[in-house]
């Protein structure tokens, strides 16, 4: 990597990243299935580590990378616990819609 | 007396420094009756039963020392009569100070006594008649539960009255004040389950607390003015409440001057049951007979009179203020006494009669004869104290009856109380040569010069009284012998069968008709003894504040000096002879009417049934305050705590629109919390769109 | 420019809103027609408006448009475990992505733990949690996959948002200076030119411990050039600064390497993760071990089947006291 | 010597989380050590009570500093002047007896009890204690949390709204007062070019304000002190919070932690706003008569006796701020003596209901009575502390509110007689419903709720103890306050300074217009009239 990417190129990267990131949004709120909403979170993580390997580049440091790995770790702690949750959750009312969890109605 | 005056006059006449040293004394007046109350509670705290006797001796020697003191203190002051003229300081230490001594705000109540002749005949008065009562007391509380209670408090209450006495300055005479008041609050309420005597107990402090509300503001409005509450500094030589001082100062200041006296009177009507504060008073009987004499009697209630005697010169700053206190005293004098006519009760009418007296008392202060106020505040002192003990003998005797209609003829079952009574009542209906005849002419004399109408009143009054005084006397001891036990020990219902008093009437034992006896002597003798041979009373309100030289009162009548004493005599001998006349034609009038005759009374008292029941129900003051005063305070005070504190405060302002408003604003806004973990990340999304627009159009533009 | 990128983000909100799961019948095929034209003619639109020697790789677009058109599935597919599937081509293709940057390590740690270990688990999951199917209903998905919730609100945000984002991307950074001047290099002609970030840390300290160096300066970058000169052992760096400030540094071979970046990826990683973002591990070791035993907490929890959802038991506000004085009331002795 | 300070705040507050260790099942060794805690506590205070300089008693001592946040000015920073050393003495002295006194009361969760105790102790101490305003804050607040327990799980059957109550009026109020005293704080640091809560400094900082200025900071901390104290009409907190609250709490609340208002007050509102305090101070005044006979005339219907000894103590504080308004060197110095005298009488007061509550689980008037009879003891100290409490003269009570209404009757050129006699209707109401109580409950005829007729015992050794201690120090302080006056006299005139002198311009400023007007009038009588 001793080479850099231009700024044009790199806001190719940060669009992906954004598309990536606005999708996952998207699915996060518009879907009901709990399992589908945590895949969409993490396709929104997807976004911003497409755009933080492209800043890395573009920089010519290994910082973003660095943060991809913690974003990997965060990814992984948050799926052990929020798949426990779903399952839970699913267990305790026999679906997986998020709508049948709406106690903080109010 | 005399030779003992004179001879105290040679020795140390006129060194105020040797006055000074004898009067050091005084301070041990106080101590020695706080000692024995004090005594008195713990023993309360012992188990043994037996040892709680003990709390009457050491109370009556307590009160004895006091009193030989308080002789001390007198001829030392007697010594010294013509010598410094105004009282001196005994300083015991310093209570409340606030400020930079020498400033303007400084301000200095010191527990301080102030030996004058005023306080020196005082003391007697309290230590003396306290000494006896508690004698009596011994006697006549002998079966009652709470024995070293009364005793405790019988000490309280020397200790707050000889501090009001004794003391220096304006704010100590209120500790004084309110401490009898205490006392006199916790002594009516001896017998307190019964309900009477608690509410009694409660009127009691609570009308008092009136008057000694207007007291505060005089003492800080006298402080205000004068920046001084200290009686030396005040009315010393070179006191500063003088008319020539009062004439330096400013323009607020002099009018602020003549409202003290009214602010101050206000304490005085409360604590010595004047209109309109006279109710508690009659009601205050529910106490102990003893107490009813010491307290609500002989010392007490005199202390108002004495207040306005001692701040003679703050009173005489505006005349109208003295007016004031004389009609007030007149009034009351003829009201209660037109009262104690028609009831029943004996203590109620002693205590009618005592209201009536003090009126008298008052009506001398306010002519500005002085001599005659405290001269009769001596005198009636003995009386009183001896017609209640006897009072209380009857009651004793019978069980706690008390009323006139069921007893009749007890003279010839109680003799001795009979006697010693009927010497008590010639003083009081001021027959010739008993004291009271003389005591009372003096103010009555003063009174016609001043102000004629309050002095006819007086005199009005004075046949009044020596009329009811014979109606309860005739009544109780002669015609046919016939009597109803009460039910009741005193004021306890009784508990048991009590063992003394199931024979009917009955003499007292000597230890509680000796202290009679001397009562009784003293209500005879005392007034010749001081008026007519020693000039004693003069002589000690000549060396106090109290004093009114003659030249004032001649100069406010504007005559000469030598005009104003003849008049003086002449009215003198004018109102021995239709007063004393008067009384004995009023005996007379009651022997027919409640001795020989009394069928005809009844019938009489049936014909103007209106106007005896008005007067039996106290013109209705009590009820008339009731509905003024206590119901509408009530209905206030639960108005303020149900429609403003708890409806409105509460429930409308803190719980509804404090509460209430942000809960509403909640739920107008909850539909958009719909619970739904998307809806939260919408609105992030959102969020996050509109910081980043501003950033994007905004601050890179 | 601009107004292209709003113009494919109204088209492509639409498109993605008939994609969207609803329960009455939708022109999806439409929306898939529509969003794959728009995302295929915003990259031939991009492609064509950037210079050659700027453009980026051509890969960029083949992952790229995988990548967005995986994601369009995944979150319009009404089954979860295709949902999944697809998202395991999203970060295939993101894979790609990093492959097409130099950044090897993270493209196949990203394929191993990401396709490879958590994806698999949400697939266990989706079994797990999957409700035996009424006979007759095999193929028919419950309804809470099969019916988007409010997918005009979703779509209509995150498009907006995606056009504020391409606003700000395309209008050229985010503080409003001019883009960094970037040296381009040819590896075959030194010098060798560095931009001040690109120079390792340890150089820019030794700087500045020397004091010839201001921290300040150093932060900024202002002027800050470096520079090889010479060859083989007798190689130093030239640094230059400011208007006259310059120094030498010996230039060993591990530096020389690194800055030539012949050294591997993975080692370059390892080294920036291990010497400036030790805490960081840290922290991310704890936290991975406190997602494990919540996890296993979680597992370990007895859960009861609720019969029915009830209404919850909200009132914990007392409602007004009332007027009387209950509290004067009895409590229970002892 | 010099960390004495922090070391008395902190020693309760620590061995009450220590206390927390304990088993639940060793209830009495909580007690013990929390008795002794409490003891060491007040025999430390003793000691510093010595140490102390009396030759300077307005200068701060035992003075300690430590850095907190050097960059905004922040410093764990304490010193006492004398007023502040009598109320911690007040502090230090009620606690073993709140501690003792409810040895008995607490029925479950003691060493939580007593925890929060200790740990109140220590917030209050800290108040009195603190000379940054960020620590003094602290600590202001800090007392809500363990009253907050304290009623909320020990108290009666409505503890858990009067809790509530309590906390969200006393934190409403205090947060207006943080946010006018964090602008006086901005002010300040820009006007110095450096932060600093340092309240000496600050109150120079508040003298340089305009007047309209001075009104909002008053209005500010008057939102927060006045609430505590409290002032009619944001005071309905308090008679709920305290029929509710366990004896203990009930005792300190009344004893200690409404003197943090006033405290307050008299920290801040004094040295800081004279300006807008001559102006104010009628309006305030008013607000405290009103609180004095309206909360007087409530208690005369109240049926519950706790509740009227706490509507009395609505009644008692607002001759307190009557006298603290005053702004003169009596008035203030009632005022002071009114708050250690009012937790006096108060504390013992609502001690002795406790000691009733205990017995026979109800404070209603009309299923008590006449409890003389068979409980001498009680009856005696109820009396007293009655007595006291009305301000019978020789007892405690007495020398603050004679002080107090002497300070307004003085004050002509900001209060004057008139506040003073239509306050002193307080002495009359004061009497009349305490004698109502005491005709109700202490006498009468005998009556106890039913089931407990058989087991009326009197008061044991260890309830005598608990009030001993208080009846001989409302003697003590009664008969002989000259002392403490005199310390307390330097602090006062250095608080009252500025409104002294402010009160003396204005005069002059009245004058000198007078006489310009006279000048006028006997040039051109016409330009008078405008």
């Amino acid at each position: 990597m001793n080479e850099t990417i231009s700024q044009v190129a790199l806001n190719h990267y940060l669009l992906a990243g954004a598309l990536l990131f606005a999708l996952g949004l998207i699915g996060f709120v518009a879907r009901r299935n709990l399992i589908v909403i945590f895949l969409c979170t993490e396709m929104m993580f997807q976004g911003i580590v497409v755009s933080m390997v492209a800043f890395s580049r573009y920089h010519m440091n290994f910082d973003g990378q660095v943060f991809v790995i913690f974003v990997l770790t965060i990814a992984a702690a948050e799926a052990a616990m929020a798949l426990g949750l779903v399952v839970l959750l699913f267990r305790r009312k026999q679906t997986l819609d998020a709508d049948a969890w709406s106690s903080m109605k109010g | 007396m005399l030779t003992l005056a004179e001879t105290v006059h040679h020795t140390t006449a006129g060194d105020p420094a040797a006055l000074q040293g004898a009067v050091q004394i005084a301070k041990w007046i106080p101590v020695l009756p706080l000692v024995s109350m004090l005594v008195c509670g713990l023993l309360g705290c012992l188990p043994n039963k037996s040892l709680r006797k003990a709390a009457a001796p050491i109370t009556i020697l307590a009160i004895a020392g006091a009193f030989g003191i308080s002789v001390k203190v007198l001829m030392a002051v007697m010594g010294d009569l013509h010598g410094a003229g105004a009282g001196v300081v005994v300083h015991a230490f310093d209570w409340i100070h606030v400020g930079a001594p020498g400033t303007d705000s400084f301000f200095a109540a010191n527990f301080g006594f102030y030996i004058d002749g005023l306080t020196s005949v005082m003391l007697l008065t309290v230590t003396g008649v306290g000494t006896l009562i508690a004698v009596y007391a011994s006697g006549y509380m002998a079966g009652d539960t709470g024995y070293f209670r009364f005793f405790a408090y019988i000490s309280l209450f020397i200790v707050a009255m000889t501090l009001l006495v004794l003391a220096d300055n304006l704010v100590l005479l209120y500790l004084g004040w309110e401490g009898v008041g205490l006392a006199s609050y916790l002594l009516i309420g001896f017998y307190y389950r019964k309900p009477s005597a608690v509410a009694a107990a409660k009127k009691a402090f609570i009308v008092n607390r009136v008057g000694d509300f207007g007291f505060a503001l005089g003492i800080m409005m006298t402080f205000l003015v004068f920046g001084q509450i200290g009686y030396d500094a005040l009315m010393g030589s070179g006191g500063v409440a003088t008319a020539e001082h009062v004439a330096t100062l400013g323009g607020w200041q002099q009018s602020a001057v003549m409202i003290i006296p009214f602010l101050l009177m206000l304490g005085a009507f409360g604590k010595s049951a004047q209109l309109p504060l006279h109710v508690w008073l009659p009601d205050a009987m529910e106490g102990p007979t003893p107490v009813s004499a010491l307290i609500h009697a002989a010392t007490m209630v005199t202390a108002g009179v004495y207040m306005v005697c001692r701040l003679m010169p703050i009173f005489q700053l505006n005349p109208a203020s003295l007016y004031t206190v004389a009609i007030i005293g007149g009034c009351t004098a003829v009201f209660a006494a037109t009262i104690a006519l028609c009831q029943y009760d004996i203590k109620r009418i002693w205590a009618y009669s005592t209201c009536s007296q003090l009126g008298y008392m008052f009506l001398g202060a306010g002519v500005m004869g002085t001599t005659g106020a405290v001269f009769h505040l001596f005198i009636h002192a003995f009386f009183k104290a001896l017609l209640f003990l006897t009072a209380g003998s009857v009651m004793h005797a019978l069980a706690g009856q008390l009323d006139l209609r069921k007893m009749s003829g007890l003279f010839k079952k109680m003799p001795i109380t009979a006697v010693l009574m009927l010497i008590g009542c010639l003083a009081l209906a001021g027959v010739p040569f008993t004291s009271g005849f003389f005591s009372k002419d003096m103010i009555i004399t003063e009174a016609l010069i001043k102000h004629p109408w309050l002095g006819w009143m007086a005199i009005g009054t004075a046949l009044l009284t020596a009329f009811y005084t014979f109606r309860l006397w005739f009544r109780v001891f002669m015609g046919p012998t016939e009597y109803e036990m009460g039910t009741e020990h005193h004021g306890y219902e009784m508990d048991h069968e009590p063992d003394d008093h199931h024979h009917g009437p009955h003499e007292m034992p000597w230890l509680m008709n000796a202290p009679l006896v001397i009562l009784a002597v003293g209500a005879l003798v005392l007034g010749w003894l001081c008026y007519k041979n020693t000039d004693f009373i003069k002589d000690m309100i000549h060396g106090s504040t109290a004093y009114v030289k003659h030249e004032t009162m001649a100069k406010e009548l504007g005559m000469s000096l030598e005009e104003y004493e003849k008049l003086e005599h002449d009215k003198h001998a004018f109102v021995s002879l239709v007063s004393g006349g008067g009384a004995i034609v009023m005996i007379a009038l009651a022997a027919f009417f409640f001795w020989f005759n009394r069928g005809i009374t009844a019938s009489i008292a049936g014909m103007f049934k209106p106007i005896v029941t008005f007067l039996n129900r106290k013109w209705y003051i009590d009820e008339l305050y009731h509905a003024v005063i206590v119901t509408p305070l009530r209905a206030i005070g639960w108005t303020c705590y149900l429609l403003f504190d708890r409806f409105l405060l509460d429930g409308v302002v803190y719980d509804g629109l404090f509460q209430y408003v942000p809960k509403l604003v909640g739920e107008a806004q909850a539909p958009t919390q719909r619970g739904k973990l998307q809806g939260f990340a919408l609105t992030m999304g959102l969020g996050l769109l509109v910081v980043i627009a501003i950033i994007a159009f905004n601050v890179l533009s | 420019m601009e107004i292209a990128f709003y113009i494919a983000s109204v088209i492509g909100a639409i498109a993605v809103y008939l994609m969207m799961p609803a329960s009455g019948p939708k022109p999806k095929k439409l929306g898939a027609l529509l969003g794959l034209a728009t995302g295929g003619g915003l990259f031939a639109y991009l492609l064509s408006q950037t210079p050659a020697d700027v453009r980026p790789d051509l890969y960029f677009y083949v992952f790229a448009l995988l990548a967005v058109g995986s994601a369009l599935r995944v979150i319009t597919h009404p089954r979860p475990v295709y949902s999944a599937l697809y998202f395991v081509m999203v970060v295939l293709a993101s894979s790609g992505l990093f492959l097409v940057l130099e950044a090897e390590f993270m493209a196949f740690a990203m394929i191993i733990i990401y396709a490879g270990a958590i994806l698999v688990t949400y697939l266990f999951v989706i079994m797990l949690a999957t409700l035996p199917q009424a006979e007759g209903e095999e193929e028919q998905a419950p309804e809470y996959d099969r019916v988007a919730r409010e997918p005009l609100g979703a779509v209509a945000v995150g498009f907006a948002l995606l056009a504020v984002l391409c606003h700000v991307i395309f209008s050229g950074g985010l503080n409003g200076q001019t883009p960094k001047e970037v040296v381009k290099t040819n590896p075959a002609s030194p010098p060798i030119v560095f931009a001040v970030e690109t120079v390792p840390g340890r150089i820019i300290d030794t700087l500045v411990e020397r004091e010839l160096l201001t921290a300040e300066a150093a932060a900024d970058g202002a002027g800050l050039k470096m520079r090889v000169e010479g060859e083989g052992e007798s190689a130093i760096i030239k640094a230059t600064w400011g208007e006259s400030g310059a120094a030498l540094i010996a230039l060993t071979p591990e530096l020389k390497e690194t800055l030539e970046g012949k050294i591997g990826n993975i080692d370059r990683v390892g080294s920036a993760l291990f010497e400036g973002h030790t805490l960081g591990i840290e922290l991310a070791g704890i936290i991975l071990l406190l997602s494990m035993v919540g996890a296993v907490v979680i597992g370990r929890k007895t859960v009861y089947t609720e019969p029915e959802s009830r209404e919850p038991d909200l009132e914990y506000m007392h409602k007004d006291e009332p007027l009387s004085d209950v509290s004067v009331g009895e409590q229970p002795a002892g | 010597m010099k960390t004495l300070l922090p070391i008395l705040v902190l020693l309760p507050v620590v061995c009450g989380f220590g206390l927390a260790l304990l088993p639940a099942s060793r209830a009495s060794l909580a007690k013990g050590l929390a008795l002794l805690v409490s003891l060491a506590v007040f025999a430390l205070s003793l000691a510093m009570c010595f140490r102390f300089d009396f030759a300077e008693p307005e200068v701060m001592q035992f003075f300690y500093v430590q850095n907190w946040l050097p960059q905004f000015g922040v410093a764990f920073s304490f010193g006492i002047d004398s007023i502040s050393l009598w109320l911690i003495m007040l502090t230090t002295f009620l606690m073993p007896i709140t501690v003792l006194g409810s040895f008995s009361a607490v029925k479950e969760r003691h060493k939580e009890f007593f925890m929060w105790l200790l740990v109140l102790e220590g917030a209050m101490l800290g108040v009195f204690a603190a000379r940054d305003l960020i620590l003094f804050y602290t600590f202001f607040e800090l007392t809500l949390i363990p009253m907050y327990f304290l009623i909320g799980i020990y108290g009666s059957t409505q503890k858990l709204w009067a809790s509530k109550k309590f906390f969200i009026f006393t934190l409403t109020g205090s947060l207006l007062t943080f946010a006018g005293l964090m602008w006086l704080a901005w002010i300040g640091s820009t006007k110095l070019g450096y932060w600093t809560f340092e309240i000496g400094q600050l109150t120079e900082v508040a003298l340089s304000l305009s007047a309209s200025q001075q009104a909002w900071l008053l209005g500010a901390l008057m939102a927060g002190f006045a609430v505590k104290v409290p002032l009619f009409p944001v005071h309905t907190w308090l008679p709920l919070a305290h029929t509710e609250a366990p004896t203990a709490g009930s005792v300190i609340l009344a004893g200690v932690l409404l003197k943090l208002g006033t405290y307050g007050l008299l920290r801040f509102a004094l040295p800081m706003t004279p300006e807008a305090l001559v102006t104010f101070a009628p309006l305030i005044a008013v607000l405290a008569i009103i609180g004095i006979i309206y909360t007087a005339l409530i208690c005369w219907v109240q049926q519950d006796v706790k509740k009227l000894v706490a509507y009395s103590s609505v009644s008692h504080l607002g001759f307190c701020v009557l006298g603290m308004f005053a702004l003169n060197l009596a008035g203030v110095t009632g005022s002071v003596l009114y708050m250690i005298n009012h937790g006096l009488s108060t504390g013992a007061l609502f001690l002795c209901i406790g000691m009733i509550y205990e017995r026979y689980h109800t404070r209603d008037m009309d299923e008590l009575g006449g409890l003389g009879k068979k409980m001498p003891v009680w009856a005696t100290f109820m009396v007293f502390f009655c007595m006291a409490s009305v301000g019978l003269p020789g007892l405690n009570g007495f020398v603050g509110e004679f002080l107090t209404l002497l300070g307004a009757f003085i004050a002509q050129d900001v209060l004057g007689p008139w506040y003073a006699g239509v306050a002193a209707i307080g002495l009359i109401l004061g009497a009349i419903y305490v004698l109502y109580m005491v005709g109700r409950v202490v006498v009468g005829p005998f009556k106890v709720p039913k089931k407990y007729e058989d087991h009326v015992t009197d008061l044991n050794a260890r309830e005598i103890a608990v009030l001993t201690p208080i009846a001989i120090a409302c003697v003590v302080l009664g008969v002989w306050p000259t002392p403490m006056i005199r310390t307390m006299e330097a602090p006062i005139n250095g608080l009252t300074a500025a409104v002294q002198h402010e009160i003396a311009e204005r005069k002059a400023d009245a004058e000198t217009t007078e006489l310009t007007l006279v000048i006028d009038a006997d040039v051109t009588p016409t330009e008078v009239v405008r």
